[in-house]
Parts: structure tokens; C-alpha cells; sequence
């Protein structure tokens, strides 16, 4: 039963990081909502690109320039259907979740006036706050938080009086980062459409841990990570609606967004370039698209299936230990986990554990308002990916009992 | 498919199949766009102009006699001699045959590398351009 | 006398791209201004990155994330002291040069009012225009065009009477990616400073060929990119004076750029990081890191001078060629040559010389007023870099002729 | 150097050396920050705070006879463990010393990780806090 399955161990094997040592010790690496791991076939993507066809992109008449444009122009493709998009002019690159956040608050922004609302929840990553917070003192919108309940999920009942015709948008994350909560997204976006604001999703959770379908959803954008599904650092993707993008003004300015500049006037390109200023992280796209083709080539669905099963498992091992305390107790929850024991600071069991060759994060996880909302410093959070298992959960949780044996 | 329309493809298949260099293969291209009715720079109107980012091409399009005819200039030559091989494909056909059926050639004969999709300045532009000319007239 | 000389093989040896064949033929790689090709040191330093240490950085706890933290801030380390920056806390990391400048416009761009006047030449990149086009939209601020003469030299003159005491920023760059101009960016920094201007130089060019040392040029600002010096794409640096950096507002929200988050009143960490918000691209800081440290390892000064040699001997060869005109003709230029030959278009040579194996770029160059300033479409550009050899310009220009053969 | 700083942390290097593994040496850190002096919850300012992203410290420094007298709490006793250590070199050196002296020990006993740069909460920022204390007084 706890032995871990096949199909785990063959995902497992394509992630050459995971067979590290720390401390001596074997890597256990439950860090996975920071940033996952990157299977072979990345890897060697980039590779492959440096020593045979890095080249500058666009406009360029020879033939690397064509071959790195195609792959780069390929991922855009790939991703464009991995999330359901409809056309590959709604799929926009960018540096990351939080690079995509501020291109809409500050491109969308422009369009907003003073005593605009825009809705966001009391668990949001930091990414997803300071944006809003930059763009109420620029232009005098106002910010409304979304409340939550103990157990970590929204206020949905808060959420429905707080909209109106002044709500111009509506940005949530769908999954916490800190308590593992799914949020009712599509219920959030069917009302906000409703009085006609937008939904901007922060996917930065959700794209590693499910199959994510942008034109079901039926919101206006989606923005994630690419380091956060297997991809490298340094690439994101903002989805955008085609005709809410083509209503919005350019971030940056510079090569590739224009279409003729002069002195006098210049025009924009279409989008999605319109929104895609300088030479982009050419490589970053062509490899987050391999990611992308790694998760194709396995069987997601298992995958997806043992994480949630490795939730439970952990869940039911840590309310074991007494005098730990789990913070998002929400019935739909992803495959993350954040703690406290007793009055022990987060920091001295990660530290103890880290000692022991286990990756957890402490801290407040981008999250501040969240944790004065609970009231603590921090938390413990071991988060989950397709390649951990439970015999590493048994490793965490032995680590965890010696760490607490010496903190006591 | 018409037979003229896929023997019209075949032959310029089988022009290309002669060479092996490219330079060759390139020279060829630009004999087909000298041949070609230009349109001469005063004649050249705004709304003709398919504007890329490396060269420019202006396409006239007409009906005569339920088939398209096309004429198109550039101010690359290469250019020309790419919307050469179109023309000569298109011209004569009925709008139908342009908006319905595929070009096979392109791949067969190694022009690939300008169907770019990034930039206006590719054969895909081109031909989508051909094409909604000739939804024009269906 | 044209034979390569060995320490231009050695260095070419680290160079695995240069070893592919375009069309059956061996590369020629003459579009270093576009972008470089990396060492093997870079490529190999990404893999072992991924392969053993990959983690999300800053805050974290455990000992992968703590490695990662450290190797990104050596390489910011590293990166101040390639560029003689006195403190660290002046790099900032961005996506490019683009990027680089835009947090400038938007920051800096806070503190200048309606009738603030910002300086640009006319042989700028469109990164170099179009975010003060914006800011200009944004702010009233006025955009002010320093004028060139033919030779593609700066006409200091209407430079120094353009100055007064509006003048905030003086933005140009070091060398024009078309012409090669060098401009006299001491001479400029100098006169904007007397009027109280800042300087921001746009080095996007010039990091890869020669020794910059910020200090001594006493610039404000100074930004590239670093798929420009040998490093990946996706990452670049923004070296901004310590004393103007702390006065300036943030750029984009996020994580990391905080110090404190509550929905009343969030701080800002201190600099750079206040300018770095967001998980950021910590491969791509640690690969340009490792590309610094490739040329340390080697002789630049025989590099960059021969370099300047493959310039000379180009250029005599291609003024053998009947009606080839070349744009930019300074006294001071560095290894690109542009050029047209007589009415032929940019765009059919470059394509003939890419038959033939030569990797060369044609069009705007993103500097489209400065094509309106020749009146021309576009040119062919080819431009060195350490690696390239007088056997390659040889191939280069018989190449050249075949294909100027087929088009006349 | 002054013998006593030299043989306070000789004598760390020394006491670390016995044990192998790492759980072993914290348990030892976690123990000397049980025995200093701390600081208790109602007599910390907010001058005395050295916040960090992980964890927050108070220092509390005074001079005796010439000599720096230093006493230091923190909401984690790991943290406070470290800054024990330190503390345990320092207290009772002249400010001239801790102003100029190496700390060599720290990077022997292998605790350079908490040496991280990049955040106030790391040891570097403990060893500045106690360096510019001791500067007032030099
Ligand atoms: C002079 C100059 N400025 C700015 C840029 C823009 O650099 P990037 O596209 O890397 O942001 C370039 C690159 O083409 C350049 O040559
Ligand atoms: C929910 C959420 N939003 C936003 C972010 C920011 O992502 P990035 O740092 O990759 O921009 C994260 C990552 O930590 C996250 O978990």
C-alpha cells in the first residue's frame, strides 16, 4: 500500500535533481510551490538549443533566426492548447505569474478611473497585492479583500454583497500558496461577469496540479509560472482574452511591440507582441513548451490522482503528532500541506529538518495578511509534486518527530 | 482539386527537383518574378500593400470571367519571385479552388522557412491574402 | 597575415554552435549584434544548475535553496565588479536592456513632471524611444531628439544647445547597433551632469566589446542585456547610482520587492531588491555570472583589438564592391559594418548569403527613424564578435558577390 | 588578537568537532542559547529588534569596566542558539576587539549557511548589529 507505484517511479526517474544528496543524506524535496524540479527532457532541450541554434528571434532572414523563431512560435502553440486557449494571440510571455499580475494592473490599469473597484481575496500571494496596491495610489482605484474563514476558504457569501457595478475586476488566486485551498473559481467568475467585471486568475498554483481549460473556465486571463510546472525560471504566460487584450494599452515599449516607430508616431503591432517588448527568454519559451510536452507524454490523471492520495496520507500522519496545528482545512484542497507545532518556531523545525536532507519552506510565503489573519509568524509547509511518494512522507514525517523531540 | 490547379503545382515540383543548390533553386525564383505582371510603383495603391517587416509586396486581385487573376509587385525581388509561384498557380483558377484547396508545393519544394507565422513579410501572409481576395468573389 | 591567429581558435573552440552547418555549409555567424552564441561554460553551468541544485531562492530554509541564493548573489557580485560598480546593491536584475530601460521610464519616470525634457538621439533602438514615446503620452514630459550628421556621428553642437535646466535624463546609448558609432558618452555625461541631468547608457552593445567601467564613466544608469555578452536570454542588468536607485518608487509589485505587506500599508525592501519583484530568472544570473567569468578567463584586450582588425579588413574588401555603400563611417566604430549595394534589396542578399551559410541580419534593426533618416528600407548588417575570423569575412564576401551576381 | 578571543572560539571549534552529525550540533546550539542571558517578551524594544524574514532577534548591548556586555533573544531558540555563540565570543572583549577582530569559528563549525547575504536574518546581520554596538564605544 505505501509502497510507491511504478508509474511514480518512471516520472520519477526522468528528474536527474532528484537523486541529489543533502547533508548526506537523500533529498526529499517537498518544496514544490516554490519551484518543481525539471525533468531530462528540459534540460536537454536547452542544451540542445545553445549548441545548435541559439539565434535572435523575428524579423531575423537566416537560418537559425527562422528555426528559433519556429520553436519559440511552437511553444506559444503548445501552450496555447495544454490550457485551452483558442488562439495563440491570446498567449502572452512573460518573465513569470508576478511579471503578468503588472502587466495587467498596469496596462488594464490605464483603463480604470478613480473610485474603480478591484476585488482581490485575503489570502493572496504578495503578487497578487502589491500590483493593486501600486495601482490605488496611481490612479486612485479602490481595493477590496475578499474575506475567508478559518478553515482557509473564501467568504463566498462576503464576496457576492462586495460586487457591483463598480467592480471593474476580480483577481484571485485559485489555489493558495500557504493553505492549499481551491477556490470556487468558476462561481467567482460566472458572478463577477455577471456585473460585468473581469476575472483575473492567478495560476501560479493550479497549472502544476491539474489540467486547466482557460475557455471552460471562462475567464478573462490566467497567469502562471514557468518554473512552477517544470519549466525553467525566468518565463510566465499571461492569457488574455483576444478582444480584451486588443483593447489594451502596451506595457513596455521597445523592439518587437511596435510596428512602425517615428519620431512623430509610432503604432503597435498586434497582439500578442504588442505586449512582448525587447528580445524575449527565447529559450524559456521553447522550454517550457518541452515541459509541457514531458506532461503530455505521461499519464497526468494517475499523477494527479497519487498527489491528492499523498495529501491524505500526510495529513494523517501529521495529525498524529501532538500539538500540530494545520492551517487550510478546506474539503478542497490540493496537494500541499502548512503546519505549526505547538509554540515551536517554523524556522527551527525547517531548519532540523533541512539538517535530516528535507526540503520544507517556512516562513510567511508571501503571504503576510494571511498569517496576521491566523496570527502567527510563519508556517511549515511541505508542498507535493507528480514525483514524490510516500515512503518519502514516512522520511518527512520520522524527520519531523526527531526535530520536535529536540525543539521540546 | 482541378487538374490544372495540381498539375500546375506538380510542374513547379519538378522545376524545383532539378537543383540541387540553393542559389540555384533562388535564381529561378527570381527569373518567375521578372516574368510576372509587376505593378508599377505609381499604379501601387495602400490598401494593395501586404506589409512585412523585411520587404513589401502589393497584390491586385480581379475576376475575369469566374477565374482570379492576380498581379502583384515587391520591392524585394526574392519577394516577387515567391508571390510568383502563387500567382502562377492562382491565376486562372475559380475563387474555390483558391479558398478551398491546399498548396502542397510549398513544403515539396523547401520554401518553408518563409511561411515565418510571426511576420507579415511570409508566404502565409500572402497566400491568406490571396485567399480572402478570392472569398471575395465566391 | 589572414590566418587566424590562435588565440581567436581557442576562444572559438569553447564554442560549440560555431560548429554547425546551415544549408550543408559551415556557419558563419556574423549576427553577434542580434545576439551571441555562449560558451560551453554557460550551457554546461544551466545543466548543472538544473541538474543539481535548482530551487526557488532568498527565504528559503533549506540548504538547495541556500546554495541557489548564494551562486545568484555571487553572480551579482561578479557582475558588479565585471562592470566596476562599487557596490552590489546598484546591480538590479532584469529580463534585458528593454526591460532595463523601462523600469527607468516608468520609476524615474514618477519624479519628472509635465515640461521635464528627456534627451534621446536619432540613432536610438526603438528600446530606446518608445518607453519615453509612453512616458511622454503618460506624463507631458517632453522628448527631445539629439540630431545626427551623415557620417552617423552625433552633432554635439545642437547637443549642448539642447541642454538646460529641464533637462532630466540624457538616454543614448554607447554604441548605435546599426552604424557602429561610438559615441563620446564621457563628453555627454559630463555636460548633462553641469545642467543637473542624469545619464542612462544604453550598453546593450557596447558590454560585449570592450571593458565598461561605470565608475569611471560616473553614468547614472547603465543597462544590457545578457544574451549579448555570451550569457542567456532572459536576464539583463540594470547598474543604477546607489544614492538616485533609493530614491526612486518601484517598478513592478510582487514578491521579494517587499519588506512588509498589510492591506493598510505595505513597505518596500531595500535596494536592488526593491526593483526585483517576483521569483526571478536565477538561472539566467547565474549563467551570465558564469559567461563573466569565460572571459576573465581569457585574453579580451587581443580579442576585442582583433576584433577591430576583422572590422578594417571587412571593410576594405566590401569597398571593392561596386556601388556598396556602408551606413556609419565614425572615425570610432566598433566590429559591425552595415550596408547596402546599390538598388538591391537588404532582404535578397540576405537571403542569397544565408544559402550560402552566412548568418547575417537585415532590415530596420529596430532603428526605423534612422532608416528614415538615409531614407532607406533597411541594410545588411554583419557584426563580429570575438569569435569571427578574416577566413569568415573571406567567405563572407565572396559570398556577397555571388549573391549581388544573381541579383543584377 | 587578544588570547581569551582566541581561545573562546578555538574552543567552539574544538567542542563542535565531537560530533559527526548534525542534529548532534544543533541540539548543542539550541542548548547554549537556553543558558544566556535573554531578553523577556515585555522588556524587548523596538530599537533592539534585528528582523529577519525567518526569524527576529533583540540584542541588547552595554559596556562594564571597558569591557561589551551583550544579552540577545529571539523567537526561535535555534536563532537564538547562534547568536549565542557569538555572544559567548564577545561578551566581556574590549569594544576594540569586536570591532576588529576575525570571527574564524563560525565558517570551522560549518555554519556558513547562515551567513546567507541576502536577508537580515542571517548571522552576518547579527555580527554587524554587535560590531556597530561595540563602535560606540571604541
Ligand atoms: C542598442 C540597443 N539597445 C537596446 C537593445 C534591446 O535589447 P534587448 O532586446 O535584449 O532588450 C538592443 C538589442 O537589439 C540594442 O542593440
Ligand atoms: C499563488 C501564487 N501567486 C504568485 C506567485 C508568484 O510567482 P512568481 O514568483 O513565479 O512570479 C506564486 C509563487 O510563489 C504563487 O504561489
Amino acid at each position: 500500500m505505501n509502497q510507491t507505484p511504478d508509474y511514480i517511479e518512471g516520472i520519477r526517474s526522468h528528474f536527474p535533481l532528484l537523486k541529489t544528496k543533502v547533508h548526506d543524506k537523500p533529498l526529499v524535496y517537498f518544496d514544490n510551490a516554490a519551484t518543481t524540479q525539471k525533468p531530462q527532457k528540459v534540460i536537454d532541450r536547452i542544451n540542445a538549443y545553445y549548441s545548435t541554434e541559439n539565434s535572435n528571434i523575428h524579423r531575423g532572414v537566416h537560418h537559425l533566426s527562422q528555426i528559433a523563431t519556429k520553436d519559440y512560435e511552437d511553444a506559444r502553440i503548445r501552450i496555447k492548447n495544454y490550457i485551452g486557449a483558442s488562439k495563440e494571440n491570446e498567449i502572452v510571455f512573460t518573465k513569470g505569474t508576478t511579471d503578468g499580475i503588472n502587466l495587467i494592473a498596469s496596462s488594464l490599469g490605464e483603463l480604470m478611473t478613480k473610485g474603480d473597484e478591484v476585488l482581490i481575496s485575503a489570502m493572496e500571494h504578495h503578487s497578487n497585492i502589491v500590483p493593486w496596491q501600486l495601482l490605488a495610489e496611481r490612479k486612485g482605484i479602490v481595493l477590496k479583500i475578499i474575506p475567508i474563514h478559518q478553515d482557509g476558504t473564501l467568504d463566498m457569501l462576503s464576496f457576492e454583497e462586495m460586487l457591483n457595478d463598480k467592480t471593474k475586476l476580480v483577481s484571485i488566486t485559485h489555489i493558495s500558496n500557504t493553505l492549499g485551498t481551491i477556490n470556487p473559481i468558476e462561481t467567482i467568475i460566472d458572478r463577477a461577469h455577471k456585473v460585468g467585471a473581469k476575472v483575473l486568475i492567478d495560476g501560479a498554483q493550479s497549472i502544476q496540479h491539474g489540467q486547466i481549460n482557460v475557455t471552460k473556465l471562462n475567464c478573462d486571463f490566467f497567469v502562471f509560472s514557468g518554473h512552477k510546472i517544470f519549466g525553467p525560471t525566468g518565463i510566465g504566460i499571461l492569457y488574455g482574452k483576444e478582444s480584451i487584450l486588443e483593447t489594451m494599452p502596451p506595457y513596455q515599449g521597445g523592439g518587437d511591440m511596435i510596428k512602425r516607430v517615428s519620431f512623430e508616431k509610432t503604432s503597435f503591432n498586434e497582439i500578442p507582441f504588442k505586449f512582448e517588448a525587447g528580445t524575449p527568454n527565447i529559450i524559456g519559451g521553447i522550454a517550457l513548451g518541452s515541459a509541457l510536452e514531458f506532461l503530455e507524454s505521461i499519464d497526468t490523471n494517475q499523477a494527479f490522482a497519487y498527489e491528492k492520495e499523498l495529501l491524505k496520507y500526510a495529513e494523517e500522519a501529521l495529525l498524529q503528532i501532538a500539538n500540530l496545528k494545520i492551517y487550510g482545512t478546506s474539503a478542497l484542497k490540493t496537494s500541499l500541506v502548512s503546519f505549526n507545532v505547538g509554540n515551536i518556531h517554523p524556522f527551527d523545525i525547517g531548519t532540523l529538518l533541512d539538517k535530516q536532507g528535507i526540503a520544507v519552506r517556512t516562513g510567511h510565503h508571501c503571504t503576510q495578511p494571511l498569517m496576521d489573519f491566523y496570527g502567527i509568524p510563519g508556517t511549515i509547509r511541505a508542498s507535493f509534486s507528480i514525483y514524490n511518494s510516500k515512503e518519502e512522507v514516512n522520511k518527512f514525517i520520522h524527520a519531523l518527530k526527531r526535530a520536535i523531540n529536540v525543539l521540546s | 482539386m482541378s487538374a490544372s490547379f495540381k498539375e500546375k503545382q506538380d510542374s513547379i515540383i519538378e522545376d524545383f527537383q532539378v537543383f540541387d543548390d540553393w542559389m540555384d533553386k533562388y535564381e529561378m525564383i527570381i527569373d518567375l518574378g521578372k516574368d510576372i505582371q509587376g505593378i508599377s510603383v505609381e499604379k501601387r495603391k495602400d490598401e494593395q500593400l501586404i506589409d512585412g517587416c523585411q520587404s513589401r509586396v502589393w497584390l491586385k486581385a480581379e475576376i475575369n470571367n469566374t477565374r482570379m487573376h492576380f498581379s502583384a509587385d515587391s520591392d524585394a525581388i526574392i519577394t516577387k519571385g515567391i508571390i510568383a509561384l502563387l500567382i502562377n498557380v492562382y491565376n486562372g483558377e475559380k475563387p474555390e479552388t483558391i479558398v478551398k484547396e491546399n498548396l502542397y508545393f510549398i513544403n515539396q519544394i523547401g520554401l518553408q522557412e518563409h511561411l515565418s507565422p510571426t511576420r507579415a513579410n511570409g508566404l502565409l501572409e500572402m497566400v491568406k491574402r490571396m485567399k480572402i481576395e478570392a472569398l471575395k468573389y465566391v
